[in-house]
């Protein structure tokens, strides 16, 4: 009974993300067309294009190789485990042992690795471009990732996300300079890796300084479909990564009442809504920047990283 | 043995000293042969009054040796060379004479010093001697290293071996002196024959760089 | 058993003089290759079940050669049992590649002698149990790779490499020679004797040092790595693989003995020399290995990075075991040896991988390569997993070796010292940096030389690799996903070594469900390649499945989009240089002193725009440079000693003479 | 008295010298060399089954009965070499019959003087040897008579007379600190007799003894900055003769300087002769290994690998101790060995290739596999890289001071690896990439070259008790 409890509760989990993805998503891109005085697109717009994606044929560069046509699935596939593996209404789900935050970080690792490599595989200048500043940014947004991992770890003493969760909901945490910073730093990444303004133009098309648009550009049908849903799983995650490290109230404990997990899940929610809405505020109110910019806009993140960890060591208390 | 025998040793001996100084002053080759006749002759008096001395008789071949060969025949064909290549008016002291004086003064004064320390143990006269000996052949040394030609190098390496000679003689008692004093004498005919075969003008010595490239595949 | 070990030892010594004639044969290179394979597969076997043996026996014998009143001795425990493995591991793949690759080496007669002799030595320095036979096989492994290394003579470069190599090498070797003078001082030769002798801490010290730097400068340590990438590439590609796979492992292997074993308990401040050492090493080796274009020379710069990891790993077990938190020091103990053997798994499979494109093509130059997925498919795969695997990425093994390491790292806070404290984080983030480097540079050597079109004629030409290659290959990268996906079983296996070495093990592993790897506590961390795996296969068949079935499964090809430039000409795609352009410019100026000189012709000048890199290796400017500028000095200095008078050496004799005199006189 | 085995062993050479002097035709006179030189050989390899006493003249122990041995093996497998080296000369004309019978007939004196040096129990009778010794060198040397081979002979012969003169006033010296104990006559020079009472000698004289015999002695051992003679002797002298300077000369003169040693080691008042020897010997290696790096001459280039290797060996006996001693006999026949075969390879390159220029020469492993790959493997050997014998004498030299003396062995240490990198540096080139001058196939014969190599191999991996027991017993009377 609890078997089928807990596998149903991590399916529930996983249907979950899948489904919220395109919806963040467009929630944003709403928010932000109305920030800018625009209608903008309905809420469901997303789900549009992907079934309308998924309906057309692909249409495949002469020289792609198997590699190109297999990379999609994988990306999906290594995004949506990491994606399921963050914990959204409920702590402690039946598999979220499998994987901690470094791993979770690394599946995601994986995922940008293929896309860069599928950039390059048609051999067209501009793959080469999008994989070449794909790489450059993730070299330094990875270790920024790394290292605020490492000063939240310290400070919650796990890398498990579940106990991280449940440590930070405690009151054994109080204010934490050292948990700004990494709050700060966290954000930036998060920025970084979602292609978003000011690192990237997600909206943009055709422009020299875009970067994750570049290496799909070959894409097209349900491969770019995959592609979109999994970039979409990947800004959820990072926003209910933020959601349950800094936001942690709430959150019910996998074997808590059913009714305990649909309010942690309206929570959720409205977290994401909170986020989702400071997000496109943020991006509306900034402009994109030249791509050598971003070096020093991760580095940023990177120093504020590396401060809270030293913090963290100085004195247990900050 | 008596004092007085003791003093005529230690005077021949001296006077061996003196003769290598004069040596040293001597800057042109026939007056530097002449000296060094001077010199082997003197060491073939010490030799023979060693000889005397001691009551040993084989002692007065090393002194017939010295007399007849190294006083008489090794100048002479030195002479011949040198009229022979034609060097006789060489003025080849590295450093002035002055300066080598001082040096020599200097080498005695340091073989007096190492011989000294060493204890009365062994005879005074031993000491003496070898104290005569150790200064004749440092300057010996100091001439050959002071003389840019050949023959002058090869007398001052000459009179260095009367210096070990005398010390050999000194020691009362050697064995194989006699033998000891052939091989030399074997030797030094090596050198002379060699100067004499092989043509071995003055500066026999000064290395020509360009020559050595050619010759040795060496460069510098 | 250590018996069965000595003889396959002494059988690959016996094959050695057998290659001379066997080099004159046709089919001689496969003859000896099949031998060596067998021999190989033999001693790997043996030390598994060894290491395996829940008895944990350790097995000793002497034989009455080396030095003559103390003979040779070896000794075969936990630690010497696994790096048998990891080195015959290697020998056997090196060897089956090499049953097709050694047909094509023009010259057989300068590889086929010394490979089995190689292999031998590298065997024999993890069996010696004395320092002589140590040395003596640790130099004759460089040696005889040495020789590998100038088998290609006529490449004037080539000889240069071999010539630093053997230099560096013997500066290692005599660095370990004055270590083990110091402890035979006290305790003579035998390990163990050393082992019962308690040399002071000064002393100890001092040893820990010259090991670092003996071990330190075969391994690759930054600034001690200059000969590395000039020699592995420069072998035949098999001989490649073992020395980046497995000689940098022996390395590995003899500051572990030294440092961990011979030596009483560590004093703290070893571990930070280890760290300052270790953690920038991982991270310039990457960021070389992403200037360079040579496919071979990425994969040794590579390697220097890798053994940084090793290193710091080392460093972190030694902090903790200063500290007496040997449970943490297990765990980073465990995480250097499995990334140790890790590292011998995907480098060894990596360098066959190029060594075959070199054989397809003729060309290590990555500029001039690419497409070569689709003329080598199965070459092409295996590579791809290789390079996955090194760039730590899961579910393969490359990744799990790393994760522990960072879960040690994560344990500092536990450490009293404060210089401690302030390094393993810097350290943490450089591991961090390299990781992500790591994955750049892969992504740019598999997309540059396998993906998109060919950048010349020898690549669009280039055919599959032979089927002993290729079952080498692939069997590594069969092995990279095992090890990745039930990382636990190899833990297990690891525990013996870290109970003798550090005192104490990881907690066990196969007991926990779905063969999670835990490395503390549930509570803190844990990994489950495994399910992981699972699930990625799960989710990508699933929503492909899904797709082809609900939504549609067409295809049509077309030539390539492009924003609607449509280039003939291949020579527009991104090149290597071009490719690692962005991360030069973040990095390289400052490390490199890269500068870009572009030249842009006037308008409607005929002549073409240049852009040229300058990029120095500082390290090679600021330690190499001087000392081979001094030496030059000196010598022409000292070289007119040559050419004096006769007199002058008179002169000098004359004045030796006189201060002796005055020596004694005085 | 009658013939022993020590007698034959001089007496052998001195007749077969006579015999070549008067014998014509090169051919039956290379094969008398061989033959007597084997003869030798035989029975000094007899030494070891009767052991003749040894009386005032001749002495035999545990350290020269090694040295004789090596001696006259070396001695035999050179004349194996020397008669296909010479073979060749003739054919080129580089030398004539007529100079060829001078020839044979020095080698044997050669041996004879150097046995003779070796078995002498008489310091005077020692001098003697290594004088005649030097002689017949400085001639063979010169035979050549080309200006730079006479230039040669004269240098060695002026440096080697002074050397000599003073190698004299120390034995004279010794003499005179022993006269007052052990009374006048011959006892004063018996070796055996005067080590025995050494202890009651004058120090004040015995140091100044040494001084002159460490000078006279060192120079023919080759010592900085007393070498100048070595490197023209080996570089313009026939290569036979080059390899039994650097095989075996520099080797008897360091035998006469340790028995002047162990004479000081038992005289606790004088000074210990270590330090001087660790000094000369450091700056011997660190000198000859710089010299290194700009040589052009094959030859030459080897000549000052000799230096180097004995100022290792002057350090190693310099330093003392049990295990520096034996090291530093290993060394001494460990390099013997492997100088001697590189010269002999070295010789055939030069005839081959018809130049001893290293420019000149290149790719031998390819052109020329066995030469090139013998003299590789010398090279390597030499260089002190196992498993070959000198990497075991480096190793205890090294390790066995170290702890003792620091920074003197990290001297050491440089120096050798100096030494590798000045080596290899030159070597690389002759031995890989394309191939330079004349590609003859060498008609040599590779069986001394080789048969030197394996027994240094041999030495590296396993070495025989007997040789083992001997040297352990004269490191101890080394002190």
């Amino acid at each position: 009974m609890t078997a089928f409890r807990d596998i149903l509760s991590q399916g529930v989990q996983m249907g979950l993300v899948l489904l919220l993805a395109p919806l963040l998503t467009g929630f944003v891109r709403k928010v932000k067309a109305r920030l800018l005085r625009r209608r903008g697109p309905p809420l469901l717009q997303p789900y549009r294009d992907l079934i309308r994606l998924m309906r057309k044929d692909v249409v495949l560069a002469d020289n792609a190789s198997w590699l190109f046509r297999v990379i999609p699935y994988l990306m999906f596939a290594g995004t949506w485990v990491a994606a399921s593996l963050v914990p959204t209404f409920g702590n402690g789900l039946l598999f979220s042992w499998t994987a901690d935050l470094i791993a979770i970080i690394a599946l995601l690792g994986s995922a940008r690795f293929f896309q860069a490599l599928a950039g390059m595989d048609v051999g067209t200048a501009f793959g080469g471009i999008g994989s070449s500043r794909e790489v450059m940014i993730a070299s330094l947004a990875e270790p920024a990732m790394l290292i605020t991992v490492f000063s939240v770890a310290m400070i919650a003493g796990s890398t498990q996300l579940s106990y991280v969760a449940e440590f930070m909901g405690s009151d054994a945490v109080g204010l934490r300079v050292s948990l700004g910073m990494a709050f700060v730093a966290l954000t930036i990444v998060a920025l970084a890796e979602n292609a978003r303004i000011p690192v990237d133009n997600p909206a943009t098309h055709l422009e020299l300084t875009m970067v994750h648009e570049a290496m799909v550009l070959e894409y097209s049908g349900r491969h770019l479909a995959l592609i979109d849903l999994s970039s979409q799983l990947k800004l959820l995650l990072y926003v209910s990564l933020i959601a349950c490290v800094f936001l942690p109230w709430g959150t019910a404990t996998a074997d808590a009442s059913v009714a305990r997990l649909v309010s942690g899940a309206l929570l959720y929610f409205g977290k994401l809504a909170v986020l989702g809405f400071l997000l496109a505020v943020f991006e509306t109110s900034i402009a994109k920047m030249r791509v050598f910019r971003i070096p020093e806009f991760l580095g940023v993140a990177l120093m504020l990283a590396l401060l809270a960890t030293l913090l963290r060591f100085v004195s247990g208390s900050l | 043995m008596s004092s007085l025998q003791f003093d005529i040793a230690h005077l021949l001996a001296g006077s061996l000293v003196l003769a290598s100084f004069m040596m040293l002053y001597q800057d042109r080759l026939y007056a530097l042969l002449n000296v060094y006749a001077l010199h082997a002759g003197v060491l073939a008096l010490s030799v023979a009054w060693q000889a005397y001395v001691q009551q040993a008789p084989h002692l007065y071949v090393t002194a017939l040796i010295a007399l007849v060969f190294k006083a008489v025949i090794i100048p002479v064909a030195l002479h011949r060379i040198i009229k022979r290549l034609g060097i006789h008016r060489e003025i080849e002291n590295v450093i002035g004479v002055g300066l080598t004086m001082m040096a020599g003064i200097g080498l005695v004064a340091l073989s007096m010093v190492v011989m000294l320390r060493v204890t009365p143990g062994a005879d005074a006269l031993a000491r003496e001697d070898l104290a005569f000996a150790l200064s004749v052949v440092l300057l010996g040394l100091l001439i050959m290293v002071t003389r840019r030609n050949a023959v002058s190098q090869v007398v001052g390496f000459m009179s260095l071996e009367n210096g070990l000679v005398l010390a050999a003689t000194g020691a009362k008692g050697m064995p194989l002196v006699v033998e000891i004093s052939v091989a030399f004498s074997v030797l030094i005919a090596f050198i002379v024959i060699g100067i004499f075969l092989f043509r071995i003008r003055e500066r026999f010595d000064s290395v020509d760089v360009q020559a050595l490239d050619r010759f040795r595949g060496e460069r510098r | 058993m250590i018996a069965v070990a000595l003889w396959s030892v002494a059988v690959l010594l016996a094959l050695a003089p057998a290659g001379i004639a066997l080099s004159m044969r046709p089919r001689g290179s496969v003859v000896l290759y099949g031998a060596c394979l067998v021999v190989t597969a033999t001693l790997c076997v043996t030390a598994l079940l060894h290491l395996l043996d829940p008895a944990h026996p350790v097995l000793s014998a002497t034989l009455p050669v080396g030095l003559p009143w103390l003979g040779a001795h070896f000794r075969l425990d936990a630690l010497s049992a696994f790096f048998l493995v990891v080195i015959n591991l290697g020998g056997l793949a090196a060897s089956l590649f090499a049953l097709g690759y050694g047909r094509h080496e023009d010259s057989p007669g300068r590889v086929l002698p010394f490979y089995p002799a190689y292999l031998a030595a590298m065997n024999v320095v993890v069996l010696a149990n004395d320092a002589f036979s140590f040395l003596v096989a640790w130099e004759f492994m460089s040696l005889t790779s040495w020789a590998m290394v100038v088998s290609h003579h006529r490449e004037a470069e080539n000889v240069r490499a071999g010539y630093v190599y053997l230099l560096m090498a013997s500066f290692g070797t005599l660095a370990l020679l004055l270590a083990f003078g110091l402890l035979a001082s006290s305790a003579g030769y035998d390990f163990d004797a050393i082992r019962a002798s308690h040399p002071s801490a000064a002393l100890a010290s001092m040893v820990a040092i010259l090991a670092l730097v003996g071990a330190g400068s075969k391994a690759g340590l930054v600034p001690l790595h200059a000969w590395l990438p000039l020699a592995h590439p420069a072998a035949p590609s098999h001989v490649s693989g073992l020395m980046s796979g497995v000689m940098t492992k022996v390395a590995v292997y003899g500051f572990v003995r030294i440092v961990f074993d011979l030596l009483p308990e560590p004093v703290w401040w070893w571990s930070i020399v280890v760290l300052l050492v270790g953690g920038p090493t991982a991270t310039l080796g990457v960021l070389y290995a992403l200037m360079q274009r040579d496919i071979k020379r990425v994969l040794a710069y590579s390697t220097i990075e890798n053994i940084g990891i090793i290193f710091t790993g080392l460093g972190l077990a030694l902090a903790f075991k200063a500290q007496g938190l040997d449970w943490v020091a297990a765990l980073a103990f465990t995480a250097a040896l499995l990334h140790v053997f890790n590292h011998a798994l995907f480098k060894s499979l990596l360098f066959f991988g190029a060594g075959a494109v070199l054989e397809a093509t003729g060309v290590r130059d990555m500029e001039k390569l690419g497409g070569l997925i689709h003329r080598m498919p199965k070459t092409a795969f295996a590579v791809l997993v290789g390079c996955v695997a090194i760039s730590a990425l899961p579910p393969f093994n490359g990744f799990v070796s790393e994760w522990l390491t960072f879960q040690a790292i994560l344990l500092s806070p536990q450490l009293p010292s404060w210089g401690l404290k302030l390094i393993i984080p810097a350290v943490g983030g450089l591991l961090a940096l390299a990781a992500a480097l790591a994955a750049a540079c892969f992504v740019k050597l598999y997309g540059i030389s396998f993906l998109g079109r060919p950048r010349s004629d020898v690549a669009a030409s280039a055919h599959e690799t032979d089927r002993f290659s290729i079952a080498a290959m692939l069997a590594l990268a069969a092995l990279c996903l095992l090890a990745g996906v039930l990382p636990g079983l190899f833990i297990d296996a690891l525990a013996p070594v870290s109970k003798t070495m550090v005192g104490n093990i990881m907690p066990h592993q196969a007991g926990l469900q779905w063969l999670t790897i835990v490395p503390i506590a549930e509570s803190r961390s844990s990994y489950n390649g495994l399910l992981v795996f699972l699930f990625a296969a799960f989710c990508g068949t699933a929503a492909a499945s899904a797709i082809h079935r609900l939504a549609s499964d067409r295809l049509r090809r077309a030539p390539a989009w492009d924003c609607g430039y449509p280039d003939a000409n291949p020579a527009i795609q991104y090149s290597a240089s071009s490719f690692s352009q962005p991360i030069r410019r973040v990095f390289g100026s400052v490390i490199f002193a890269a500068r870009e000189i572009g030249e842009m012709p006037e308008p409607l000048a005929a002549a073409p725009a240049k852009l040229t890199v300058a990029m120095r290796d500082l390290i090679w400017d600021a330690l190499y440079a001087p000392i081979a500028t001094v030496i030059g000095f000196v010598t022409e200095r000292i070289n007119l000693l040559q050419f004096l008078t006769i007199r002058s050496y008179l002169t000098l004799v004359f004045a030796a003479l006189i201060v002796l005199l005055l020596v004694v006189a005085l | 008295m009658n013939i022993d085995a020590l007698g034959a062993i001089l007496l052998i050479p001195a007749i077969s010298a006579a015999l070549l002097a008067i014998l014509p035709g090169y051919m039956l006179t290379a094969k008398l060399n061989v033959v007597a030189a084997l003869a030798t050989f035989l029975t000094s390899l007899s030494l070891f089954v009767i052991e003749p006493h040894s009386g005032q003249y001749l002495l035999l122990d545990d350290l020269n009965k090694v040295f004789i041995v090596l001696t006259t093996f070396i001695g035999f497998t050179t004349s194996v070499f020397s008669a296909s080296y010479i073979h060749h000369e003739i054919e080129t004309g580089r030398l004539t019959p007529a100079f060829l019978r001078f020839y044979h007939a020095m080698y044997q004196m050669l041996m004879l003087a150097m046995n003779l040096a070796l078995i002498a129990n008489n310091i005077g009778l020692m001098w003697v040897a290594v004088e005649v010794a030097t002689l017949t060198t400085v001639l063979m040397v010169g035979i050549y008579r080309t200006h730079e081979a006479l230039e040669a002979a004269w240098k060695y012969f002026i440096l080697g007379s002074v050397g000599i003169a003073l190698a004299l006033f120390g034995t004279i010296l010794v003499y005179m600190a022993a006269r007052p104990v052990v009374g006048e006559g011959m006892d004063g020079m018996v070796w055996t007799v005067l080590v025995r009472h050494a202890a009651q000698f004058d120090p004040a004289l015995l140091n100044v003894a040494f001084v002159f015999l460490l000078l006279g002695y060192g120079t023919k051992v080759g010592l900085a900055p007393l070498h100048a003679w070595l490197p023209d002797a080996h570089a313009e002298g026939p290569t036979p003769i080059s390899a039994v300077l650097s095989g075996l000369l520099l080797n008897v003169a360091l035998y006469a300087l340790l028995r002047f040693k162990m004479m000081l080691a038992v005289n606790s008042a004088a000074i210990t002769p270590g330090p001087l020897m660790v000094t000369m010997g450091l700056i011997s290696v660190i000198f000859a290994a710089l010299m290194l790096y700009r040589r052009r001459d094959i030859k030459r280039m080897f000549a000052y690998s000799s230096i180097e290797h004995m100022g290792i060996i002057v350090f190693a006996f310099g330093m003392g101790g049990p295990l520096a001693n034996f090291a530093g006999l290993l060394h001494m026949t460990m390099h013997s060995l492997t100088k001697s075969a590189i010269f002999f390879a070295v010789g055939h390159i030069a005839q081959v290739k018809g130049t001893q220029k290293i420019a000149e020469i290149g790719g031998l492993t390819a052109t020329n596999p066995a030469l090139g790959w013998g003299l590789m493997l010398g090279v390597i050997a030499i260089v002190g890289l196992p498993p070959l014998g000198i990497f075991m004498s480096e190793f205890l030299v090294v390790s066995s001071t170290f702890a003792r003396a620091p920074w003197l062995t990290v001297i050491l240490v440089l120096g050798i690896i100096i030494a590798l990198g000045g080596l290899f540096l030159r070597i690389g080139p002759v031995m890989f990439g394309d191939p330079k001058g004349k590609t003859a196939p060498a008609e040599a014969s590779y069986v001394p070259m080789f048969t030197h190599l394996a027994l240094v191999l041999m030495a590296g991996i396993y070495l025989p008790p007997v040789l083992v027991s001997g040297f352990q017993n004269v490191a101890k009377l080394l002190g």
